[in-house]
Protein backbone atom coordinates (compact mmCIF):
# COMPACT_ATOMS: atom_id res chain seq x y z
CA UNK A 1 0.00 0.00 0.00
CA UNK A 2 1.40 3.47 -0.52
CA UNK A 3 2.98 5.13 2.08
CA UNK A 4 1.00 8.53 1.94
CA UNK A 5 -2.04 6.45 2.63
CA UNK A 6 -0.77 4.87 6.17
CA UNK A 7 0.39 8.88 6.57
CA UNK A 8 -2.71 10.38 5.69
CA UNK A 9 -4.48 7.60 8.49
CA UNK A 10 -1.81 7.95 11.18
CA UNK A 11 -2.46 12.08 11.02
CA UNK A 12 -6.21 12.16 10.66
CA UNK A 13 -6.07 9.91 13.82
CA UNK A 14 -3.81 11.14 16.35
CA UNK A 15 -5.22 14.55 15.33
CA UNK A 16 -2.38 16.70 16.40
CA UNK A 17 1.22 17.85 14.82
CA UNK A 18 3.42 14.34 14.43
CA UNK A 19 6.88 14.38 13.66
CA UNK A 20 8.64 13.40 10.68
CA UNK A 21 11.07 11.20 12.96
CA UNK A 22 8.00 9.44 14.25
CA UNK A 23 6.70 8.72 10.98
CA UNK A 24 9.64 7.11 9.51
CA UNK A 25 9.91 4.71 12.71
CA UNK A 26 6.29 3.58 12.93
CA UNK A 27 6.20 2.53 9.12
CA UNK A 28 9.41 1.45 9.42
CA UNK A 29 10.90 3.73 6.15
CA UNK A 30 13.70 6.48 5.83
CA UNK A 31 12.87 9.83 7.15
CA UNK A 32 13.38 11.23 3.34
CA UNK A 33 10.75 8.44 1.88
CA UNK A 34 8.45 9.96 4.35
CA UNK A 35 9.17 13.62 3.03
CA UNK A 36 8.59 12.61 -0.12
CA UNK A 37 5.34 10.73 0.77
CA UNK A 38 4.27 13.90 2.30
CA UNK A 39 4.52 15.64 -0.81
CA UNK A 40 2.32 13.72 -2.86
CA UNK A 41 0.03 13.18 -0.32
CA UNK A 42 0.19 17.35 -0.10
CA UNK A 43 -0.56 17.09 -3.77
CA UNK A 44 -3.41 15.02 -3.92
CA UNK A 45 -5.18 16.77 -0.71
CA UNK A 46 -5.18 20.21 -3.32
CA UNK A 47 -8.48 19.67 -3.88
CA UNK A 48 -9.81 18.15 -1.05
CA UNK A 49 -11.77 19.44 2.44
CA UNK A 50 -8.74 19.12 4.33
CA UNK A 51 -4.91 20.50 4.28
CA UNK A 52 -1.24 19.02 5.03
CA UNK A 53 0.61 21.20 6.63
CA UNK A 54 4.51 21.04 7.58
CA UNK A 55 5.91 23.01 10.55
CA UNK A 56 9.38 22.53 12.10
CA UNK A 57 9.45 18.78 10.87
CA UNK A 58 5.97 18.40 12.45
CA UNK A 59 3.07 17.71 10.35
CA UNK A 60 -0.66 17.64 10.38
CA UNK A 61 -4.02 17.68 8.86
CA UNK A 62 -6.11 20.79 9.61
CA UNK A 63 -9.64 21.76 7.30
CA UNK A 64 -8.38 24.12 4.63
CA UNK A 65 -7.91 27.28 5.78
CA UNK A 66 -10.66 28.66 3.36
CA UNK A 67 -13.45 26.84 5.03
CA UNK A 68 -12.36 28.62 8.20
CA UNK A 69 -15.43 30.41 7.93
CA UNK A 70 -17.36 27.71 8.10
CA UNK A 71 -15.53 25.93 10.60
CA UNK A 72 -16.84 28.72 12.83
CA UNK A 73 -20.27 28.78 12.30
CA UNK A 74 -19.79 24.80 13.21
CA UNK A 75 -18.12 25.65 16.55
CA UNK A 76 -21.37 28.41 17.23
CA UNK A 77 -23.69 25.85 16.38
CA UNK A 78 -22.69 22.78 18.62
CA UNK A 79 -22.43 25.38 21.37
CA UNK A 80 -25.99 26.73 20.99
CA UNK A 81 -27.29 23.24 20.85
CA UNK A 82 -29.31 21.63 23.47
CA UNK A 83 -27.26 19.27 25.87
CA UNK A 84 -30.08 16.73 25.12
CA UNK A 85 -31.08 13.91 27.53
CA UNK A 86 -28.02 12.22 27.22
CA UNK A 87 -26.47 15.45 28.26
CA UNK A 88 -28.63 16.53 30.87
CA UNK A 89 -28.58 13.24 32.68
CA UNK A 90 -24.50 12.71 32.26
CA UNK A 91 -24.33 16.06 33.89
CA UNK A 92 -26.77 15.37 36.38
CA UNK A 93 -25.18 11.85 37.35
CA UNK A 94 -21.50 14.04 37.43
CA UNK A 95 -23.40 17.09 39.91
CA UNK A 96 -24.78 14.40 42.24
CA UNK A 97 -22.40 11.55 42.37
CA UNK A 98 -18.91 13.19 41.27
CA UNK A 99 -16.22 12.15 41.45
CA UNK A 100 -17.57 9.66 38.84
CA UNK A 101 -15.80 7.21 37.23
CA UNK A 102 -17.05 6.81 33.34
CA UNK A 103 -18.02 3.70 33.97
CA UNK A 104 -20.67 4.68 37.19
CA UNK A 105 -21.81 6.90 34.79
CA UNK A 106 -22.82 4.36 32.32
CA UNK A 107 -23.58 1.70 34.81
CA UNK A 108 -26.41 4.31 35.97
CA UNK A 109 -27.51 5.62 32.68
CA UNK A 110 -27.42 1.99 31.34
CA UNK A 111 -26.33 2.66 28.02
CA UNK A 112 -22.11 4.42 26.64
CA UNK A 113 -21.90 7.91 27.51
CA UNK A 114 -18.77 8.36 25.61
CA UNK A 115 -20.05 11.34 23.29
CA UNK A 116 -21.97 12.85 25.97
CA UNK A 117 -19.24 13.07 28.19
CA UNK A 118 -16.35 14.50 25.19
CA UNK A 119 -19.69 16.97 24.57
CA UNK A 120 -20.05 18.20 28.35
CA UNK A 121 -16.26 18.46 28.75
CA UNK A 122 -15.80 20.95 25.57
CA UNK A 123 -18.63 23.10 27.14
CA UNK A 124 -16.87 23.63 30.25
CA UNK A 125 -19.43 22.06 31.90
CA UNK A 126 -17.47 19.34 33.39
CA UNK A 127 -14.06 18.44 33.83
CA UNK A 128 -11.56 15.34 34.36
CA UNK A 129 -8.63 14.48 37.00
CA UNK A 130 -7.12 11.51 38.31
CA UNK A 131 -9.16 9.79 40.88
CA UNK A 132 -7.45 10.71 44.59
CA UNK A 133 -8.27 7.02 45.66
CA UNK A 134 -6.73 5.01 42.45
CA UNK A 135 -4.43 6.94 39.99
CA UNK A 136 -5.35 4.15 37.07
CA UNK A 137 -8.44 5.80 37.72
CA UNK A 138 -10.26 9.19 36.00
CA UNK A 139 -12.71 10.93 37.50
CA UNK A 140 -15.80 13.19 36.63
CA UNK A 141 -16.33 16.79 38.19
CA UNK A 142 -18.87 19.40 37.72
CA UNK A 143 -17.12 22.55 37.10
CA UNK A 144 -16.90 25.66 39.38
CA UNK A 145 -18.17 27.98 36.60
CA UNK A 146 -20.99 25.22 36.31
CA UNK A 147 -21.55 25.40 39.85
CA UNK A 148 -21.63 29.53 39.95
CA UNK A 149 -24.41 29.11 37.17
CA UNK A 150 -26.42 27.11 38.87
CA UNK A 151 -26.50 29.98 41.67
CA UNK A 152 -25.03 27.65 45.00
CA UNK A 153 -21.66 27.40 46.19
CA UNK A 154 -20.80 23.65 46.11
CA UNK A 155 -22.67 20.46 45.13
CA UNK A 156 -24.17 19.51 48.43
CA UNK A 157 -26.03 22.54 47.98
CA UNK A 158 -28.20 20.49 45.12
CA UNK A 159 -31.47 19.41 46.50
CA UNK A 160 -31.70 16.82 49.04
CA UNK A 161 -27.70 16.28 48.05
CA UNK A 162 -26.97 13.21 50.96
CA UNK A 163 -29.65 11.47 49.78
CA UNK A 164 -29.56 11.21 46.48
CA UNK A 165 -26.02 10.94 46.27
CA UNK A 166 -26.26 7.88 48.37
CA UNK A 167 -28.93 6.36 46.25
CA UNK A 168 -26.61 6.69 43.22
CA UNK A 169 -24.57 4.02 44.74
CA UNK A 170 -23.83 1.17 42.41
CA UNK A 171 -22.62 -1.99 43.53
CA UNK A 172 -19.16 -3.16 43.43
CA UNK A 173 -19.28 -5.53 40.90
CA UNK A 174 -20.64 -3.26 38.31
CA UNK A 175 -21.24 -5.69 35.29
CA UNK A 176 -19.07 -9.22 34.76
CA UNK A 177 -22.83 -10.86 35.76
CA UNK A 178 -23.17 -11.47 31.86
CA UNK A 179 -24.26 -14.62 30.11
CA UNK B 1 -25.35 -14.59 43.77
CA UNK B 2 -23.25 -17.58 44.10
CA UNK B 3 -20.30 -18.56 42.06
CA UNK B 4 -22.09 -21.73 40.48
CA UNK B 5 -24.55 -19.87 39.05
CA UNK B 6 -21.61 -17.89 37.19
CA UNK B 7 -20.42 -21.04 35.96
CA UNK B 8 -23.53 -22.81 35.03
CA UNK B 9 -24.71 -19.66 32.97
CA UNK B 10 -21.17 -19.56 31.09
CA UNK B 11 -21.92 -22.94 29.53
CA UNK B 12 -25.67 -22.18 29.43
CA UNK B 13 -27.63 -23.05 25.72
CA UNK B 14 -30.68 -22.02 25.41
CA UNK B 15 -33.40 -24.39 24.24
CA UNK B 16 -33.55 -23.83 20.79
CA UNK B 17 -29.62 -23.84 20.21
CA UNK B 18 -29.38 -27.40 22.05
CA UNK B 19 -32.48 -28.29 19.52
CA UNK B 20 -30.88 -27.19 16.60
CA UNK B 21 -27.47 -28.54 17.45
CA UNK B 22 -29.15 -32.06 18.26
CA UNK B 23 -31.14 -31.90 14.65
CA UNK B 24 -27.90 -30.68 12.70
CA UNK B 25 -25.66 -33.23 14.81
CA UNK B 26 -27.71 -35.28 12.50
CA UNK B 27 -27.78 -33.46 9.22
CA UNK B 28 -31.36 -33.36 9.44
CA UNK B 29 -33.43 -30.26 7.82
CA UNK B 30 -36.02 -29.23 10.09
CA UNK B 31 -39.38 -30.56 9.66
CA UNK B 32 -41.85 -32.55 12.12
CA UNK B 33 -39.91 -36.04 11.25
CA UNK B 34 -36.39 -34.34 12.43
CA UNK B 35 -38.05 -33.14 15.24
CA UNK B 36 -39.73 -36.21 16.20
CA UNK B 37 -36.50 -38.33 15.68
CA UNK B 38 -34.52 -35.87 18.15
CA UNK B 39 -37.65 -35.56 20.49
CA UNK B 40 -35.89 -37.70 22.99
CA UNK B 41 -32.28 -36.77 23.08
CA UNK B 42 -34.16 -33.33 23.61
CA UNK B 43 -35.65 -34.59 26.54
CA UNK B 44 -33.23 -36.72 28.14
CA UNK B 45 -30.61 -33.24 27.88
CA UNK B 46 -33.59 -31.68 29.94
CA UNK B 47 -33.83 -34.50 32.54
CA UNK B 48 -29.87 -32.95 33.25
CA UNK B 49 -31.42 -29.21 33.46
CA UNK B 50 -33.52 -30.36 36.66
CA UNK B 51 -33.55 -27.92 39.27
CA UNK B 52 -31.82 -25.14 37.15
CA UNK B 53 -32.55 -22.08 38.89
CA UNK B 54 -33.67 -19.73 35.71
CA UNK B 55 -36.80 -18.71 34.40
CA UNK B 56 -35.09 -20.48 31.27
CA UNK B 57 -36.15 -23.83 32.06
CA UNK B 58 -39.38 -23.08 31.62
CA UNK B 59 -38.83 -22.25 28.33
CA UNK B 60 -37.11 -25.50 27.56
CA UNK B 61 -40.07 -27.69 29.25
CA UNK B 62 -42.17 -26.12 26.78
CA UNK B 63 -40.50 -26.65 23.94
CA UNK B 64 -40.32 -30.22 25.34
CA UNK B 65 -44.14 -30.49 24.99
CA UNK B 66 -44.08 -29.14 21.49
CA UNK B 67 -41.69 -31.83 21.02
CA UNK B 68 -43.71 -34.80 22.90
CA UNK B 69 -46.66 -33.53 20.67
CA UNK B 70 -44.96 -33.69 17.31
CA UNK B 71 -43.51 -36.86 18.43
CA UNK B 72 -47.08 -38.54 19.48
CA UNK B 73 -48.24 -37.13 16.68
CA UNK B 74 -45.76 -39.47 14.60
CA UNK B 75 -46.44 -42.87 16.97
CA UNK B 76 -50.60 -42.16 16.67
CA UNK B 77 -50.96 -40.76 13.29
CA UNK B 78 -54.33 -40.54 14.52
CA UNK B 79 -54.14 -38.40 16.76
CA UNK B 80 -55.73 -35.45 16.03
CA UNK B 81 -54.12 -32.17 17.04
CA UNK B 82 -55.97 -29.08 17.75
CA UNK B 83 -55.59 -25.40 16.12
CA UNK B 84 -53.47 -24.54 18.87
CA UNK B 85 -51.16 -27.51 19.14
CA UNK B 86 -50.79 -27.36 15.29
CA UNK B 87 -49.89 -23.78 15.57
CA UNK B 88 -47.27 -24.41 18.59
CA UNK B 89 -45.69 -26.95 15.83
CA UNK B 90 -45.75 -24.70 13.35
CA UNK B 91 -44.32 -22.10 15.45
CA UNK B 92 -41.48 -24.41 16.50
CA UNK B 93 -40.31 -25.07 13.47
CA UNK B 94 -39.99 -21.69 12.22
CA UNK B 95 -38.28 -20.26 15.38
CA UNK B 96 -35.56 -22.96 14.76
CA UNK B 97 -35.39 -21.67 11.24
CA UNK B 98 -35.13 -18.17 12.10
CA UNK B 99 -32.42 -19.02 14.90
CA UNK B 100 -30.42 -21.19 12.52
CA UNK B 101 -30.27 -18.07 10.04
CA UNK B 102 -29.14 -16.22 12.44
CA UNK B 103 -26.84 -18.32 13.85
CA UNK B 104 -25.08 -18.60 10.74
CA UNK B 105 -24.55 -14.77 10.33
CA UNK B 106 -23.40 -14.32 13.35
CA UNK B 107 -20.52 -16.43 12.22
CA UNK B 108 -19.77 -13.34 9.79
CA UNK B 109 -20.02 -11.28 12.16
CA UNK B 110 -17.77 -12.92 14.57
CA UNK B 111 -15.25 -13.37 11.90
CA UNK B 112 -15.36 -9.28 11.52
CA UNK B 113 -16.30 -7.55 14.55
CA UNK B 114 -12.97 -5.77 16.15
CA UNK B 115 -10.90 -7.43 13.55
CA UNK B 116 -10.20 -4.25 11.07
CA UNK B 117 -11.71 -1.80 12.90
CA UNK B 118 -12.05 1.86 11.46
CA UNK B 119 -11.08 4.56 13.71
CA UNK B 120 -12.51 7.97 14.42
CA UNK B 121 -10.18 10.74 15.06
CA UNK B 122 -9.12 11.30 18.33
CA UNK B 123 -10.55 14.13 20.60
CA UNK B 124 -8.63 17.02 19.26
CA UNK B 125 -6.68 19.71 21.17
CA UNK B 126 -7.43 22.50 18.81
CA UNK B 127 -10.77 22.47 20.04
CA UNK B 128 -10.89 25.38 22.63
CA UNK B 129 -13.22 24.66 26.12
CA UNK B 130 -15.31 27.87 26.12
CA UNK B 131 -17.98 27.47 29.15
CA UNK B 132 -21.16 27.32 27.17
CA UNK B 133 -24.65 25.76 29.71
CA UNK B 134 -28.19 25.70 28.07
CA UNK B 135 -31.20 26.66 28.99
CA UNK B 136 -31.36 23.29 31.38
CA UNK B 137 -28.49 23.68 32.87
CA UNK B 138 -30.38 24.66 36.19
CA UNK B 139 -31.21 23.20 39.78
CA UNK B 140 -34.86 22.40 38.74
CA UNK B 141 -34.13 20.57 36.12
CA UNK B 142 -31.07 18.94 37.46
CA UNK B 143 -33.19 18.21 40.41
CA UNK B 144 -35.93 16.46 37.71
CA UNK B 145 -33.74 14.47 36.06
CA UNK B 146 -31.54 13.06 39.52
CA UNK B 147 -35.21 11.40 40.12
CA UNK B 148 -35.96 9.76 37.40
CA UNK B 149 -32.23 8.72 36.56
CA UNK B 150 -32.45 6.97 40.07
CA UNK B 151 -35.64 5.36 39.31
CA UNK B 152 -33.93 3.69 36.09
CA UNK B 153 -30.95 2.38 37.81
CA UNK B 154 -31.14 -1.05 37.56
CA UNK B 155 -31.89 -2.81 40.65
CA UNK B 156 -29.15 -5.05 42.14
CA UNK B 157 -31.56 -8.14 41.84
CA UNK B 158 -30.86 -7.94 37.59
CA UNK B 159 -31.39 -11.96 37.69
CA UNK B 160 -34.92 -12.83 37.46
CA UNK B 161 -35.88 -14.76 40.21
CA UNK B 162 -37.02 -17.60 38.57
CA UNK B 163 -40.97 -17.12 39.02
CA UNK B 164 -41.29 -20.41 37.14
CA UNK B 165 -44.38 -22.86 38.80
CA UNK B 166 -42.74 -26.11 39.49
CA UNK B 167 -42.94 -28.14 36.83
CA UNK B 168 -43.05 -32.19 37.98
CA UNK B 169 -40.44 -33.49 36.56
CA UNK B 170 -39.78 -36.69 34.26
CA UNK B 171 -38.41 -38.87 36.35
CA UNK B 172 -40.88 -37.72 39.39
CA UNK B 173 -44.09 -38.65 36.91
CA UNK B 174 -42.76 -41.65 35.51
CA UNK B 175 -41.64 -43.03 38.81
CA UNK B 176 -45.45 -41.97 40.02
CA UNK B 177 -47.02 -43.62 36.73
CA UNK B 178 -45.30 -47.47 37.13
CA UNK B 179 -46.12 -46.97 41.17
CA UNK B 180 -49.95 -46.33 40.42
CA UNK B 181 -50.30 -48.80 37.34
CA UNK B 182 -48.91 -51.78 39.73
CA UNK B 183 -51.85 -50.96 41.73
CA UNK B 184 -54.26 -51.11 39.68
CA UNK B 185 -53.44 -52.41 36.33
CA UNK B 186 -56.33 -50.29 34.41
CA UNK B 187 -56.53 -46.74 34.69
CA UNK B 188 -57.19 -43.96 32.65
CA UNK B 189 -54.87 -40.93 31.69
CA UNK B 190 -57.30 -38.58 32.19
CA UNK B 191 -57.43 -39.81 35.94
CA UNK B 192 -53.24 -39.92 36.03
CA UNK B 193 -52.66 -36.97 34.61
CA UNK B 194 -55.67 -34.94 36.22
CA UNK B 195 -56.36 -33.31 32.88
CA UNK B 196 -58.43 -30.16 32.94
CA UNK B 197 -57.55 -29.37 36.50
CA UNK B 198 -53.18 -29.81 36.20
CA UNK B 199 -51.04 -27.31 34.64
CA UNK B 200 -50.89 -28.03 30.63
CA UNK B 201 -47.13 -28.67 31.38
CA UNK B 202 -48.02 -31.64 33.69
CA UNK B 203 -50.48 -33.01 31.58
CA UNK B 204 -47.53 -32.89 28.39
CA UNK B 205 -45.38 -34.52 30.79
CA UNK B 206 -47.71 -37.05 31.68
CA UNK B 207 -48.27 -38.27 28.02
CA UNK B 208 -44.69 -38.20 27.34
CA UNK B 209 -44.27 -40.08 30.37
CA UNK B 210 -46.75 -42.51 29.14
CA UNK B 211 -45.67 -42.70 26.09
CA UNK B 212 -42.24 -44.07 27.56
CA UNK B 213 -43.62 -46.82 29.24
CA UNK B 214 -45.04 -47.72 25.82
CA UNK B 215 -41.73 -47.71 24.29
CA UNK B 216 -40.05 -50.10 27.36
CA UNK B 217 -42.86 -52.35 27.40
CA UNK B 218 -43.95 -51.68 30.97
CA UNK B 219 -47.56 -50.60 29.89
CA UNK B 220 -50.36 -51.16 27.26
CA UNK B 221 -52.46 -48.50 25.73
CA UNK B 222 -55.67 -48.30 23.82
CA UNK B 223 -57.59 -45.42 23.06
CA UNK B 224 -61.11 -46.57 21.69
CA UNK B 225 -61.80 -43.40 19.50
CA UNK B 226 -60.56 -39.71 19.04
CA UNK B 227 -60.07 -37.61 21.94
CA UNK B 228 -61.47 -40.40 23.86
CA UNK B 229 -59.64 -41.16 27.41
CA UNK B 230 -56.64 -43.57 26.56
CA UNK B 231 -56.52 -46.61 28.74
CA UNK B 232 -53.48 -47.91 30.19
CA UNK B 233 -52.92 -51.54 31.77
CA UNK B 234 -49.71 -53.02 32.39
CA UNK B 235 -48.74 -55.65 30.91
CA UNK B 236 -46.99 -58.02 33.29
CA UNK B 237 -48.87 -57.02 36.22
CA UNK B 238 -46.74 -56.95 39.49
CA UNK B 239 -43.63 -57.31 37.77
CA UNK B 240 -42.43 -53.67 36.96
CA UNK B 241 -39.04 -53.36 35.72
CA UNK B 242 -37.57 -50.21 37.54
CA UNK C 1 -17.14 25.30 -3.66
CA UNK C 2 -18.18 21.84 -3.71
CA UNK C 3 -20.22 20.61 -1.73
CA UNK C 4 -18.49 17.26 -0.53
CA UNK C 5 -15.14 19.33 0.20
CA UNK C 6 -16.93 21.29 2.53
CA UNK C 7 -18.75 18.14 4.45
CA UNK C 8 -15.01 16.60 4.29
CA UNK C 9 -14.13 19.51 6.45
CA UNK C 10 -17.12 19.57 8.66
CA UNK C 11 -16.54 15.63 9.52
CA UNK C 12 -12.92 16.09 10.43
CA UNK C 13 -13.63 18.46 12.53
CA UNK C 14 -16.58 17.03 14.67
CA UNK C 15 -14.73 13.73 14.81
CA UNK C 16 -18.21 11.74 15.52
CA UNK C 17 -20.99 11.01 13.93
CA UNK C 18 -22.89 13.42 12.67
CA UNK C 19 -26.61 13.41 11.46
CA UNK C 20 -27.44 14.31 7.69
CA UNK C 21 -29.71 16.97 8.81
CA UNK C 22 -27.47 18.95 10.75
CA UNK C 23 -24.96 19.18 8.28
CA UNK C 24 -27.90 19.94 5.48
CA UNK C 25 -28.49 23.09 8.03
CA UNK C 26 -25.66 24.39 8.60
CA UNK C 27 -24.77 24.38 5.15
CA UNK C 28 -28.16 25.46 3.76
CA UNK C 29 -28.84 22.58 1.25
CA UNK C 30 -31.39 20.38 1.10
CA UNK C 31 -30.57 16.42 3.15
CA UNK C 32 -31.07 14.58 -0.43
CA UNK C 33 -28.03 17.74 -2.05
CA UNK C 34 -26.12 16.13 1.25
CA UNK C 35 -26.40 12.84 0.50
CA UNK C 36 -25.53 13.54 -3.35
CA UNK C 37 -22.49 14.96 -2.12
CA UNK C 38 -21.77 11.81 0.43
CA UNK C 39 -21.74 10.21 -2.42
CA UNK C 40 -19.56 11.66 -4.34
CA UNK C 41 -16.98 12.36 -1.60
CA UNK C 42 -16.95 8.32 -0.38
CA UNK C 43 -16.05 7.99 -4.03
CA UNK C 44 -13.20 10.06 -3.76
CA UNK C 45 -12.01 8.80 -0.42
CA UNK C 46 -12.20 5.11 -2.18
CA UNK C 47 -8.35 5.77 -2.50
CA UNK C 48 -7.16 7.14 0.30
CA UNK C 49 -6.01 6.38 3.87
CA UNK C 50 -9.69 7.75 5.79
CA UNK C 51 -13.18 6.76 4.60
CA UNK C 52 -16.94 7.41 4.83
CA UNK C 53 -19.46 5.54 6.96
CA UNK C 54 -23.11 6.19 6.87
CA UNK C 55 -25.63 4.89 9.50
CA UNK C 56 -29.29 5.76 10.24
CA UNK C 57 -28.63 8.55 8.79
CA UNK C 58 -25.16 9.66 10.31
CA UNK C 59 -22.66 10.38 8.75
CA UNK C 60 -18.32 9.88 9.84
CA UNK C 61 -14.75 9.91 8.64
CA UNK C 62 -12.91 6.83 9.84
CA UNK C 63 -9.74 5.26 8.84
CA UNK C 64 -9.86 2.78 6.54
CA UNK C 65 -9.97 -0.65 7.75
CA UNK C 66 -6.99 -2.13 6.13
CA UNK C 67 -5.32 0.24 8.20
CA UNK C 68 -6.65 -1.02 11.46
CA UNK C 69 -2.95 -2.49 12.66
CA UNK C 70 -1.05 0.10 12.09
CA UNK C 71 -3.46 2.46 13.98
CA UNK C 72 -3.19 0.02 16.82
CA UNK C 73 0.49 -0.20 17.08
CA UNK C 74 0.14 3.48 18.33
CA UNK C 75 -2.66 3.27 20.38
CA UNK C 76 -2.08 2.38 24.24
CA UNK C 77 -4.24 0.95 25.22
CA UNK C 78 -5.76 -2.72 24.65
CA UNK C 79 -9.12 -2.56 23.09
CA UNK C 80 -11.44 -5.28 24.39
CA UNK C 81 -12.95 -7.70 21.24
CA UNK C 82 -14.66 -10.16 22.88
CA UNK C 83 -18.27 -10.30 22.72
CA UNK C 84 -19.10 -13.46 23.98
CA UNK C 85 -21.83 -16.35 22.34
CA UNK C 86 -25.09 -13.96 23.44
CA UNK C 87 -23.17 -10.84 22.75
CA UNK C 88 -22.71 -11.96 18.96
CA UNK C 89 -25.87 -13.64 18.52
CA UNK C 90 -28.33 -10.59 19.73
CA UNK C 91 -25.45 -7.96 17.54
CA UNK C 92 -26.52 -10.31 14.50
CA UNK C 93 -30.02 -10.36 15.32
CA UNK C 94 -30.10 -6.31 15.75
CA UNK C 95 -27.66 -5.44 13.22
CA UNK C 96 -30.13 -7.63 10.27
CA UNK C 97 -33.49 -7.45 11.66
CA UNK C 98 -33.13 -3.94 13.43
CA UNK C 99 -35.39 -1.82 14.68
CA UNK C 100 -36.56 -4.72 16.63
CA UNK C 101 -38.00 -5.26 19.94
CA UNK C 102 -36.37 -7.05 23.32
CA UNK C 103 -39.31 -9.82 22.50
CA UNK C 104 -38.35 -10.40 19.01
CA UNK C 105 -34.91 -10.97 20.04
CA UNK C 106 -35.96 -12.88 22.68
CA UNK C 107 -38.36 -14.95 20.34
CA UNK C 108 -35.66 -15.62 18.02
CA UNK C 109 -33.30 -17.10 20.32
CA UNK C 110 -35.10 -18.46 23.10
CA UNK C 111 -33.63 -17.04 26.26
CA UNK C 112 -33.81 -14.19 27.72
CA UNK C 113 -31.54 -11.64 26.77
CA UNK C 114 -31.71 -8.77 28.67
CA UNK C 115 -27.77 -8.90 29.65
CA UNK C 116 -26.53 -9.56 26.57
CA UNK C 117 -29.01 -6.05 25.59
CA UNK C 118 -27.34 -4.44 28.53
CA UNK C 119 -24.18 -5.23 27.91
CA UNK C 120 -24.69 -3.93 24.14
CA UNK C 121 -25.78 -0.93 25.23
CA UNK C 122 -22.94 -0.04 27.58
CA UNK C 123 -20.88 -0.79 24.68
CA UNK C 124 -22.33 1.75 22.73
CA UNK C 125 -22.74 -0.89 19.76
CA UNK C 126 -26.87 -1.05 19.80
CA UNK C 127 -28.99 2.32 21.34
CA UNK C 128 -32.66 2.29 22.27
CA UNK C 129 -35.25 4.52 20.25
CA UNK C 130 -39.20 4.60 20.23
CA UNK C 131 -40.59 2.62 17.32
CA UNK C 132 -41.81 4.63 14.82
CA UNK C 133 -45.19 2.77 13.99
CA UNK C 134 -46.10 2.08 17.80
CA UNK C 135 -44.67 4.78 20.27
CA UNK C 136 -45.34 2.23 23.09
CA UNK C 137 -42.79 0.07 22.06
CA UNK C 138 -38.66 0.42 22.79
CA UNK C 139 -36.60 -0.73 19.88
CA UNK C 140 -32.62 -1.55 19.43
CA UNK C 141 -30.33 -0.24 16.40
CA UNK C 142 -26.49 -1.21 15.85
CA UNK C 143 -24.42 2.33 16.09
CA UNK C 144 -22.30 4.16 13.86
CA UNK C 145 -19.71 2.54 16.55
CA UNK C 146 -20.99 -1.12 14.94
CA UNK C 147 -20.04 -0.37 11.76
CA UNK C 148 -16.65 0.89 12.72
CA UNK C 149 -15.94 -2.31 15.23
CA UNK C 150 -16.55 -4.00 11.95
CA UNK C 151 -14.54 -2.41 9.40
CA UNK C 152 -18.05 -2.04 6.90
CA UNK C 153 -18.78 1.36 5.42
CA UNK C 154 -22.23 0.61 5.98
CA UNK C 155 -24.87 -2.19 7.31
CA UNK C 156 -25.86 -2.88 3.27
CA UNK C 157 -21.96 -4.17 3.54
CA UNK C 158 -22.67 -6.88 5.83
CA UNK C 159 -22.68 -10.48 3.81
CA UNK C 160 -25.92 -10.98 2.78
CA UNK C 161 -27.75 -8.39 4.30
CA UNK C 162 -30.13 -7.36 1.38
CA UNK C 163 -31.57 -11.08 0.55
CA UNK C 164 -32.32 -11.18 4.30
CA UNK C 165 -34.47 -8.49 3.97
CA UNK C 166 -35.97 -9.11 1.13
CA UNK C 167 -36.75 -12.54 2.80
CA UNK C 168 -37.77 -10.78 6.03
CA UNK C 169 -40.28 -8.80 3.88
CA UNK C 170 -41.23 -11.72 1.94
CA UNK C 171 -42.51 -13.42 5.11
CA UNK C 172 -44.29 -10.17 6.48
CA UNK C 173 -46.23 -10.09 3.81
CA UNK C 174 -47.28 -13.91 4.26
CA UNK C 175 -48.16 -12.72 7.95
CA UNK C 176 -50.20 -9.80 6.69
CA UNK C 177 -51.96 -12.28 4.88
CA UNK C 178 -52.96 -14.84 6.84
CA UNK C 179 -54.39 -12.63 8.99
Amino acid sequence: MELEKKIEAILFYTAEPTKVSFLAKTLEVKSDEINEALVLLSKSLETRGIKLINHNDEVSLVTSPELAPLIERIIKEERERDLGKAGIETLTIIAYKGPVTKKEIEYIRGVNSQYAIRNLLLRGLIDRSVSKTDERMVVYNITSDTIRFLGIKSVKDLPEYEDMNKQLEVSEELENTEE
Amino acid sequence: MPDEYLVKTHIFEGPLETLLSLIEKRKLFINDISLAQVADDYIAYVKTLENFPLADSSHFILIASTLVLIKSKSLLPDLQLTPEEQEDIHDLEDRLKQYQKYKALSVHLKERFGIHIEYLRLPSKEKKIVFTPDINTSISKIFETVKSVIQNIPKKEFVPKAIVQKVISLEEMMTSLSERITKSFKMSFKDFSGHGKAEKVNVIVSFLAMLELVKQGIINVRQDADFQDIEMETQSVGVPRY
